[in-house]
C-alpha cells in the first residue's frame, strides 16, 4: 500500500479501530509529556518536540519480572507475554534507537524478553515538524523523517497526517482503517518535503563524528575526561533518558518468604555498576564512567556493530542538571584528536 | 473493602517496659485482639523510622510502636529519640496520604498491663475504621 | 556584583597555595544554561559569573569528589577548596559543618548575596531557549534578558524560583569573603505549593503523591545533587539488608522518597536542587518543604542557620511534640 | 558463618497454657515448611529437663545450627535455653523465641486466632534465627578498689564494709569532717542511743582504717570509664593549713582575728565558729581548715600586721600558699552517699520561719538539745523580745513532705519519728511544759516505732489532727491558726515556740553527680534505683551503687542496711577480679560511617568516640563503640543515615525480615 492521508478529525475512528491493541501515545505530564496507555478517542498532542522518557520503557521495562518463586522451594512461576502493542507518535530518532538496540538483544545470544516484546509492537512515528534546541539526529545518521524502527510514519500536514507504511506490519495497519483514508496525492508528498526541509533548517547544532570512533580509544588518558565530568552528579538522567542505553541489572527481590527474579535497568553512571563484590571499583569516579559513557556510544558499539549508539534526541543535553552536553564533549574529543 | 477485614498490626517494643507490661497483661490474662504481632528491641530509641515504612509497605495495617514512659527509660534517654523521629515520620506520612489511624505510638510501662490492653484496642479499632492499607503496599505490583 | 570584581577576587584565591581549587558558575554551553566551573588558574576565574540564572547549589560537589586511594609514597591532598555559595547554599555548607562533613578550615566561602535566581524552566516556556547562550541579569527591580542583542524586562515575579519566593536567607549565613553588597531579605511567600497538598483529605493525597511517585524513574538525580546526600554507601544502594527494592514501581519508589525526605528532616536547608533536576517533574521540594516546617515550627529547629547547632537528628528537647502519643 | 541455616523449631505446650489456646501441632507442621526449618516439634514443658534434652538431641542428630523456641517470654527462659543451645555446642545467641503465651494464648481466646497469630510470631523467628550472627561475651579485668562518695553513715558504713573485706576504699567527703548528717543528731529514735556515741568510733575507724584513703575537703571532679575501671579524678580543695602538721589543738580559733563571728554549719546557724575551725570537735580528721570566704588575710589579702592564726601555731601548719590538689585513682565500682538537704522552711512562708525567731527546724531542734550544742543543751528561745525558757511548745509535721504545692509528694519517713523523740526529750528537759504535735498522720511503721509513739503520748504529749494554715505573732506569744480536723474546731493556739518537722529533699547538688555518673532522677528527684524492688541499690550504670538517703528518704538502720546491701553488690566485681561485657552491643562498619558523630551525641553512656584512621591514605574520622560501655540499646543505630552503626541480634537487616514475615504471612 503507498502513501495515504488521514484528516485529523477522523482520529478518533482511526484509533478506535486499532483498540485491540494495548495503545501507548504520548500525554501530557504537567509540563513534559510522557507515554502512557491511551485513554479512549484521545487526541494526539502536537505540541511537544518529545516525551522525556523515551519509548524504549515499553519494549524494554523499566523493570521486568523473570520468574516468581517460594524461598526453599524449586516451583517458579513466569509472566505470559502475549498482548499486542500499538506505540502511536514515536519519533523517528527513537525509533532508530529501538533498531540500534535490537543489535545488542540479537548479539551473541537472543534475548527472549526485548524481542518477544518487540515483535508484539507495532510502531507509528511522527514525523518532526518541530525539532528541539539540541536535536542533532542528521550528524548521527538519522533525520525528522527518519524511518528506521518504524513500522509506519505519520507526518503532520496541518489538518491532515500522510502516512507512509515502512514495513508489513505497517501496511497491514493501513489496510485494517482503509476505510478512515484517503490516497495521498503528489501534493501530499511535496507538502511533506517542504515540512521536512523546512524542519531541517531548524537543526541548529550538530557533531562531527568524523574520526571519532577510531580516535577515542586513543584519548583514554586525555585530561578532557577528568574535565568534563568534574561536574557530574553521577545520577542515571543521561543514560535512563537515552532511548539507546540497553544496560540491565537482575535482582531477586524477597518479600518474607516470596521471592521474584527481576530484570531492571542499570546505569553505567553509577557506582555499584562496576562495583565488585571485593570492594574494587574498576571505574571507581566519575571520570572512568563519563569516559565510559561517549566511549560505549560513539567507539564500542561501532566497532561491534558498526552503528554510532546515538541518535541525536539532545535528551541527555536538555536533562543534564549540571549542562555536561555531549555535543560540546565530542566537541573537545574532536579537538584533542 | 472487605466485610471481613480483620487489620494486621506490627508492633515495636521496647524490652524493659512495654514488652514486659505486654507480658504482665498475659500474666493477667487480660483479653486483647488477637491482631497485633509484636517485634522486641531492646528501646524504643532502637526503632527506625523506617520500619515503619517498611511494615506498611509489606503488609501491615497499623503500626504501633510502645516505650517507657518519659523519664523511665532503661537507658535514660532512648524514648526521647523514639519520640522526636516517629513524631517528624508521622508528619511526613500523613503529608504522603497515610492514614493517622495507622500509626500510633505509646508509653506502657513495665507495671501498666492494662494500659496495654487498652492501647491495642485502640489501635486495632483504628486501624479497623482506617480500612485495609493499599497505598505503596508492594503486593498491588503484580509482575 | 561586579564581575570584574568576582573574577579578581577568584584569581586571587586560586592562586594561594592552600587552595586546590574553586568551585563557581559559568556560562552554558546553550540557552539559559549555567554549567558549574572547577577553576585551577586566571583563564578559568576570567569565565566565572554570578547571575540569576545560577541555581546549581554547588556545596555539593565538597562530598561529592571520590576520594582515591593516595599512592604509596604521597601525600593525601589537604588544600581547601573555594566555593560560590548564595544564601541558600551557604546553610548547606553550614550544615555540612555541623555534621562533619566537611571542616570549616577545609572550605574557602565566597559568599554571594542573592537577590533571587530565576525558574529557568518557566523562563524557557516564555522565551523559548536557543542554541546561543543567552544572558540574564538583575536590574534592581526584575531581571533583563539579554539575547541575539535583544533585551527584554521582566517582572520578578514573572520568573522567579519558588523557592526564592519562599526565600528567608538570602544573604549567605557564614563566608569567608563577601562579594558585593547585602540584599535586604524579603517577606517570604506562603508556601502555596504545600498547602495545596495540604489541603486534601488523605485519599486526596496519597492520589497526588502516587501519580507523582510513579512517575520516578529512581535515576538519583534528587539524591545525588542533595549537597546533604553524601553517605559513601546510600542505604537505598544497599541489598543487605533492602531497605527499597531495585525493582522501579510506585510502592518502591514511595519507599525511596519517603527514605530521602526522611534522611534530610532536620536536614534539608531548602535549595531546591532536588526539584529542579528531577527529569521526571516530581514536586519534591513539597516534601521537605513540608517536613523543614514542621521541624521549624513544632521543634524551633533550622538546619544550616548555625554552624555550632546540635544535630536535629541526634538531639532532642524534654519537651518535644508529644501530642501523637496514647 | 556461611554455614546454611539449619533451623530446629520447639513449640512449648506448657502444660495446657499454650496448647488450650494455640493449635500446637498446626503451628510445628506449619513451621516445617518455612525456608531452613529442618525439623519442628512439640512437647509439654520445653524449659524442663526432658525438653531441653529434646532441644539437645536434635542439635547433635541432626546438624541445627540454629534454634526457635515458641513458648513464654523471652524475658522469662531466653537465658535457659541459650543455656541450652550452647551445651549442645551452638552459639548461645542462635537462638530467637517467639513469644506465644504471654503474648498469644493467655491474651486470646479463639483457638483459630491464636493458632493463626502463633504461626506469624514463629514465621517471624525463624525469619530472623535465619541471619542471627554468632557472639561472645566478652570479660575484662576489674580493678579491685571502690570509690564511696559522701561519708555520712551511709558512706562510712559503706565504706568499713569494703574495707574489711579486703578491698581499697577511697572515701570522699565534700565537708572538712567525716560524719554527715548523723552527727549533727542529738539521740536517735526509738532507742534514744546518743547519735555522736555510736557514730564517732565508725568515723575514726573510716579514718584509720589501713584499707581506706580518706579525702575529707574533696570533691569527685571527672570519672569516666566503666564498671571494673572507672577512672576518677577527685579535686582535694586547699584547707590552708598542712594536715600532716595540724595536731588540732585549736588555739588558731581562738587566736582568729574574726574568732567565733561565723554560723557554724554544724550548729544549723545557731552557734558560731571562727574563719579557721574545725566543725565540731569530734571532727574526724581532727584538722584545722581555713574558710576562704570568711577568712580576713584570704578575703583582703590583709589580716592584721600578720595573721594571727600564723602567729600563735607552735606546729607551723598554716599555710596561705596552699593549692587545691587533683588526685587520680582507678576503681572497680562507685557507691554514691551524697544524703539529702533538709526541706528549706523560708518556702512556707505562712509559718513565720524567717519572721520569728522562735519558730526553728527540726535540725536546729537536734542541736539545741545537744548537750554539745550552741547552748549545751538547755533549751532556750528568744521569743523576739527576750529569751525565755518555751512553755507552751508546738511542733507541725510534714513540713515540705507530702506537700504537692511544693512538689513534694512523698512521706520524709523520719519525721514522725524525729518529733516524737524530740517531744520526749523536751519533756525531759522542761518537764512542766505544755507540748503539743500538728500531724496529718502518724506514721510509726518501723521496729519499735509504734511503741515509743505510744510512750510519747503518754508522756502529756498532745497530738492534735490539723494541717496549721498560719503562724503570726500576737503579743510575746505565736498564734497557731489550725482546725482540729477530728473535732472540726478551728484553734487559734498561743505558743513560745514552734517546731517545724521539715522533710528530706534530694540534694541541690545533685545534677553534678548525675552528670558525672549518668544517673536519673525518679519522680520524687531523687536517684533512681535500677529497679524500685529487685536491683533497690543499683542503678541504670552498672557498676554504680546507691546508699542512704540520696535514694530516698530512710531512717539510720534502713540507711546502714542498704549501705551494707551496695557495699556487697560493688564488692561482686571486686572480688571476681572479672567483669562480663554484654554482647549485644553496636558495632561500626568503619568503611562506610561517615564520621558525622550523631551516634556520639546520642549514646547515653558515652560509649562511642570519634576516632581518627587512615582510609586509602586519607585521614578521616569514624565511629567507634567501646564495648565495655554499650548497653546495646540501639538508640545510635536509627540516627546513622548510612547504616554504619547496627546493634548485634537487632540489626536492621535482622528485624526488616520479622517485619516482611509478620506481614506478609495470612
Amino acid at each position: 500500500m503507498s502513501a495515504m492521508l488521514l484528516n485529523k478529525e477522523k482520529w478518533p475512528d482511526f484509533i478506535g479501530k486499532l483498540a485491540d491493541k494495548k495503545l501507548w501515545v504520548p500525554q501530557a505530564d504537567g509540563d513534559a509529556m510522557r507515554f502512557a496507555p491511551i485513554a479512549e478517542g484521545a487526541a494526539l498532542p502536537l505540541e511537544f518536540s518529545n516525551t522525556r522518557v523515551p519509548p524504549k520503557q515499553v519494549v524494554f521495562p523499566q523493570t521486568e519480572t523473570l520468574y516468581r518463586f517460594q524461598l526453599g522451594q524449586e516451583e517458579m512461576e513466569q509472566p505470559q507475554l502475549e498482548e499486542e502493542i500499538l506505540l502511536l507518535g514515536v519519533r523517528p530518532c527513537d525509533a532508530r534507537a529501538m533498531e540500534i538496540v535490537e543489535k545488542l538483544f540479537r548479539w551473541d545470544v537472543d534475548d527472549p524478553y526485548y524481542l518477544k516484546r518487540r515483535a508484539l509492537t507495532t510502531v507509528v512515528g511522527l514525523a518532526c515538524n518541530e525539532p528541539c534546541v539540541n536535536c542533532f539526529c542528521p550528524s548521527v545518521g538519522g533525520g525528522p523523517a527518519s524511518t528506521e524502527g518504524l513500522d509506519l510514519l505519520m507526518i503532520d500536514l496541518g489538518e491532515k497526517y500522510l502516512l507512509e507504511p515502512v514495513t508489513a506490519k505497517g501496511v497491514d495497519l493501513l489496510a485494517a482503517v482503509k476505510e478512515f483514508l484517503d490516497e495521498a496525492g503528489t501534493d501530499a508528498v511535496k507538502q511533506k518535503e517542504q515540512v521536512i526541509s523546512a524542519s531541517m533548517q531548524k537543526i541548529k547544532r550538530s557533531v562531527d563524528t568524523e574520526g571519532i570512533p577510531k580516535g577515542l580509544p586513543g584519548l583514554w588518558e586525555d585530561s578532557l575526561w577528568q574535565r568534563v565530568s568534574a561536574s557530574c552528579l553521577g545520577c542515571g538522567t543521561c543514560t535512563y533518558l537515552c532511548p539507546t542505553c540497553h544496560c540491565f541489572d537482575i535482582q531477586d527481590e524477597t518479600e518474607g518468604f516470596e521471592a521474584r527474579r527481576c530484570r531492571m535497568w542499570d546505569s553505567c553512571m553509577f557506582k555499584e555498576y562496576t562495583l565488585h563484590t571485593s570492594g574494587h571499583n574498576t571505574r571507581p569516579t566519575r571520570r572512568e564512567r563519563t569516559r565510559n559513557r561517549i566511549n560505549h556510544k560513539y567507539s564500542y558499539y561501532v566497532d561491534k556493530f558498526d552503528v554510532i549508539a546515538c541518535v541525536g534526541c539532545g535528551r541527555c543535553i536538555n536533562l543534564c542538571p549540571v549542562n555536561i552536553d555531549i555535543i560540546e564533549v565530542l566537541r573537545q574529543v574532536k579537538e584533542a584528536l | 473493602m472487605s466485610d471481613n477485614y480483620e487489620p494486621n498490626i506490627v508492633a515495636f517494643l521496647c524490652n524493659w517496659c512495654s514488652y514486659a507490661g505486654a507480658d504482665l497483661a498475659g500474666t493477667s490474662r487480660m483479653q486483647y485482639p488477637a491482631n497485633i504481632q509484636i517485634i522486641r528491641v531492646m528501646c524504643s530509641g532502637r526503632v527506625n523510622p523506617l520500619f515503619v515504612m517498611n511494615a506498611l509497605q509489606q503488609g501491615a495495617d497499623g503500626v504501633l510502636i510502645s516505650g517507657c514512659h518519659i523519664g523511665d527509660c532503661h537507658y535514660m534517654e532512648g524514648n526521647f529519640y523514639a519520640r522526636r523521629r516517629l513524631g517528624m515520620l508521622k508528619e511526613l506520612m500523613e503529608f504522603i496520604g497515610v492514614d493517622s489511624r495507622r500509626f500510633h505510638m505509646s508509653w506502657v510501662s513495665a507495671s501498666e498491663g492494662h494500659k496495654w490492653k487498652e492501647v491495642v484496642e485502640k489501635t486495632v479499632e483504628d486501624a479497623r475504621e482506617a480500612g485495609p492499607y493499599e497505598g505503596f503496599r508492594r503486593r498491588r505490583i503484580d509482575w | 556584583m561586579e564581575m570584574d570584581q568576582l573574577r579578581k577576587t577568584a584569581a586571587e584565591i586560586v592562586s594561594r597555595d592552600d587552595v586546590k581549587y574553586l568551585i563557581g558558575w559559568k556560562q552554558g554551553t546553550f540557552g539559559y544554561r549555567i554549567a558549574p566551573s572547577f577553576v585551577e588558574d586566571a583563564s578559568g576565574a576570567a569565565e566565572l559569573l554570578f547571575s540569576p540564572l545560577c541555581t546549581a547549589n554547588l556545596a555539593t560537589y565538597l562530598r561529592l569528589v571520590e576520594t582515591l586511594p593516595v599512592p604509596r609514597g604521597q601525600e593525601a591532598d589537604t588544600r581547601k577548596v573555594a566555593l560560590m555559595v548564595k544564601g541558600c547554599d551557604s546553610r548547606a555548607v553550614a550544615q555540612l559543618v555541623v555534621e562533619k562533613g566537611i571542616s570549616r578550615d577545609q572550605v574557602v566561602v565566597i559568599g554571594c548575596p542573592c537577590p533571587g535566581v530565576v525558574d529557568v524552566a518557566l523562563l524557557a516556556r516564555k522565551y523559548p531557549e536557543t542554541e546561543i547562550p543567552a544572558e540574564l541579569k538583575w536590574n534592581g527591580s526584575g531581571f533583563t534578558l539579554v539575547r541575539s542583542g535583544e533585551e527584554i524586562k521582566l517582572a520578578r515575579e514573572e520568573v522567579l524560583a519558588e523557592k526564592c519566593r519562599l526565600c528567608r536567607y538570602p544573604n549567605p549565613v557564614i563566608s569567608d569573603i563577601m562579594l558585593g553588597e547585602q540584599v535586604i531579605p524579603w517577606e517570604p511567600s506562603a508556601d502555596s505549593g504545600v498547602a495545596e497538598v495540604e489541603k486534601k483529605d488523605y485519599a486526596g493525597r496519597w492520589a497526588y503523591w502516587e501519580d507523582q511517585f510513579s512517575k520516578c524513574v529512581r535515576c538519583y538525580s534528587c539524591r545525588n545533587v542533595c549537597p546533604l546526600c553524601y553517605c559513601q554507601d546510600c542505604i537505598l544502594d544497599r541489598l543487605n539488608p533492602t531497605w527499597v527494592n531495585r525493582a522501579v514501581n510506585f510502592s518502591e519508589n514511595t519507599a525511596f522518597h519517603i527514605a530521602r525526605a526522611f534522611h534530610l528532616v532536620g536536614r534539608c536547608i531548602e535549595c531546591g536542587e532536588c526539584e529542579r533536576v528531577c527529569p521526571a517533574n516530581i514536586p519534591l521540594g513539597r516534601l521537605n518543604r513540608k517536613l523543614a516546617r514542621e521541624v521549624r515550627d513544632k521543634y524551633g529547629f533550622e538546619p544550616g542557620a548555625d554552624p555550632e547547632a546540635e544535630p536535629f537528628q541526634a538531639s532532642y528537647k524534654p519537651d518535644d511534640p508529644e501530642d501523637f502519643i496514647l | 558463618m556461611t554455614e546454611k541455616p539449619k533451623v530446629g523449631v520447639y513449640v512449648c505446650h506448657c502444660g495446657i497454657n499454650i496448647s488450650a489456646t494455640v493449635d500446637v501441632d498446626a503451628v510445628a507442621e506449619f513451621a516445617k515448611k518455612l525456608p531452613n526449618v529442618n525439623v519442628a516439634r512439640t512437647y509439654s514443658y520445653m524449659c524442663s529437663d526432658p525438653g531441653q534434652s529434646l532441644i539437645k538431641n536434635d542439635i547433635k542428630e541432626l546438624g541445627l545450627n540454629r534454634v526457635v523456641v515458641a513458648s513464654c517470654s523471652p524475658r522469662m527462659h531466653e537465658p535457659t535455653f541459650r543455656k541450652a543451645i550452647k551445651e549442645a555446642g551452638i552459639n548461645p545467641y542462635f537462638l530467637e523465641m517467639a513469644n506465644v503465651r504471654e503474648q498469644c494464648s493467655w491474651v486470646h481466646e479463639e483457638k483459630e486466632e491464636a493458632t493463626a497469630k502463633a504461626k506469624k510470631l514463629v514465621a517471624a523467628s525463624v525469619a530472623k534465627v535465619r541471619v542471627l550472627e554468632p557472639l561472645e561475651a566478652k570479660e575484662v579485668d576489674a580493678e579491685p578498689a571502690a570509690l564511696v562518695i559522701g561519708a555520712g553513715i551511709a558512706g562510712i558504713q559503706a565504706a568499713l564494709d569494703i574495707a574489711d573485706a579486703g578491698f581499697k576504699v577511697y572515701l570522699v567527703e565534700k565537708t572538712p569532717s567525716v560524719g554527715g548528717r548523723m552527727a549533727q543528731l542529738d539521740k536517735t529514735f526509738p532507742t534514744l542511743d546518743c547519735s555522736a556515741c555510736i557514730l564517732t568510733p565508725k568515723m575514726v575507724d573510716s579514718a584509720n582504717h589501713p584499707n581506706i584513703e580518706l579525702l575529707s575537703y574533696a570533691e569527685v571532679e571527672e570519672i569516666g570509664g566503666f564498671i571494673g575501671n572507672f577512672d576518677v579524678k577527685v579535686r582535694k580543695k586547699a584547707r590552708y593549713v598542712d594536715f600532716e602538721k595540724c595536731t588540732g589543738c585549736g588555739d588558731c580559733a581562738s587566736a582568729c582575728r574574726v574568732a567565733n563571728r561565723f554560723p557554724s554549719e554544724f550548729d544549723q546557724g545557731m552557734g558560731k565558729r571562727s574563719a579557721i575551725y574545725l566543725p565540731f570537735p569530734q571532727a574526724v580528721p581532727a584538722k584545722y581548715t581555713i574558710d576562704p570566704d570568711s577568712c580576713l588575710f584570704l578575703t583582703r589579702g590583709k589580716c592584721g600586721k600578720s595573721p594571727k592564726c600564723e602567729e600563735v601555731c607552735l606546729a607551723n601548719a598554716i599555710n596561705f600558699e596552699q593549692e587545691d590538689e587533683i588526685v587520680e585513682f582507678r576503681v572497680g565500682a562507685v557507691i554514691v552517699a551524697t544524703g539529702f538537704d533538709a526541706f528549706d522552711a523560708s518556702r512556707k512562708p505562712e509559718f513565720g520561719y524567717v519572721d520569728y525567731p522562735n519558730v526553728i527546724t527540726g535540725m536546729e531542734m537536734e542541736r539545741l538539745v545537744s548537750s554539745s550544742g550552741p547552748t549545751g543543751g538547755k533549751v532556750t528561745i528568744n521569743n523576739g523580745e527576750e529569751e525565755i525558757i518555751p512553755k507552751e511548745i508546738a511542733f507541725i509535721k510534714c513540713v515540705g513532705s507530702r506537700d504537692k504545692s511544693i512538689g513534694n509528694e512523698y512521706c520524709s519517713r523520719v519525721c514522725c519519728m524525729y518529733t516524737a523523740k524530740q517531744a520526749h526529750l523536751l519533756r525531759d528537759k522542761i518537764p512542766d511544759a505544755n507540748i503539743r504535735v500538728y500531724y496529718i498522720d502518724v506514721r510509726a511503721f518501723g521496729k519499735g516505732f509504734e511503741e515509743f509513739y505510744d510512750r510519747v503520748r503518754r508522756e502529756n504529749i498532745r497530738y492534735i489532727r490539723g494541717n496549721p494554715s498560719e503562724i503570726f505573732k500576737r503579743g510575746n506569744k505565736l498564734v497557731v491558726k489550725v482546725e482540729d480536723t477530728l473535732t472540726s474546731t478551728p484553734l487559734e493556739d498561743e505558743v513560745d515556740m514552734v517546731v517545724l518537722a521539715v522533710g528530706l529533699e534530694p540534694r541541690a547538688d545533685m545534677r553534678k553527680m548525675m552528670d558525672l555518673l549518668r544517673l536519673s532522677q525518679s519522680p520524687d528527684r531523687f536517684f533512681l534505683e535500677a529497679h524500685p524492688k529487685l536491683r533497690p541499690v543499683d542503678t541504670a550504670t552498672d557498676g554504680v551503687f546507691l546508699a542512704g538517703c540520696c535514694q530516698g528518704p530512710k531512717d539510720i538502720p534502713d540507711t546502714v542496711a542498704q549501705a551494707k546491701g551496695a557495699a556487697s553488690s560493688a564488692m561482686i566485681p571486686l572480688a571476681r577480679g572479672k567483669v562480663i561485657i554484654g554482647a549485644q552491643v553496636a558495632n561500626v562498619d568503619e568503611s562506610t560511617c561517615r564520621g558525622c558523630g550523631f551516634c556520639v551525641s546520642i549514646c547515653p553512656y558515652t560509649a562511642i568516640e570519634l576516632v581518627a584512621v587512615n582510609r586509602m591514605g586519607h585521614q578521616v574520622e569514624v565511629a567507634r563503640v567501646n564495648e565495655a560501655l554499650c548497653k546495646g540499646c540501639g538508640s545510635c543505630s536509627p540516627a546513622c543515615l548510612s547504616d554504619s552503626i547496627q546493634p548485634k541480634s537487632f540489626r536492621d537487616r535482622q528485624i526488616l525480615p520479622q517485619i516482611a514475615a509478620l506481614g506478609v504471612m495470612r
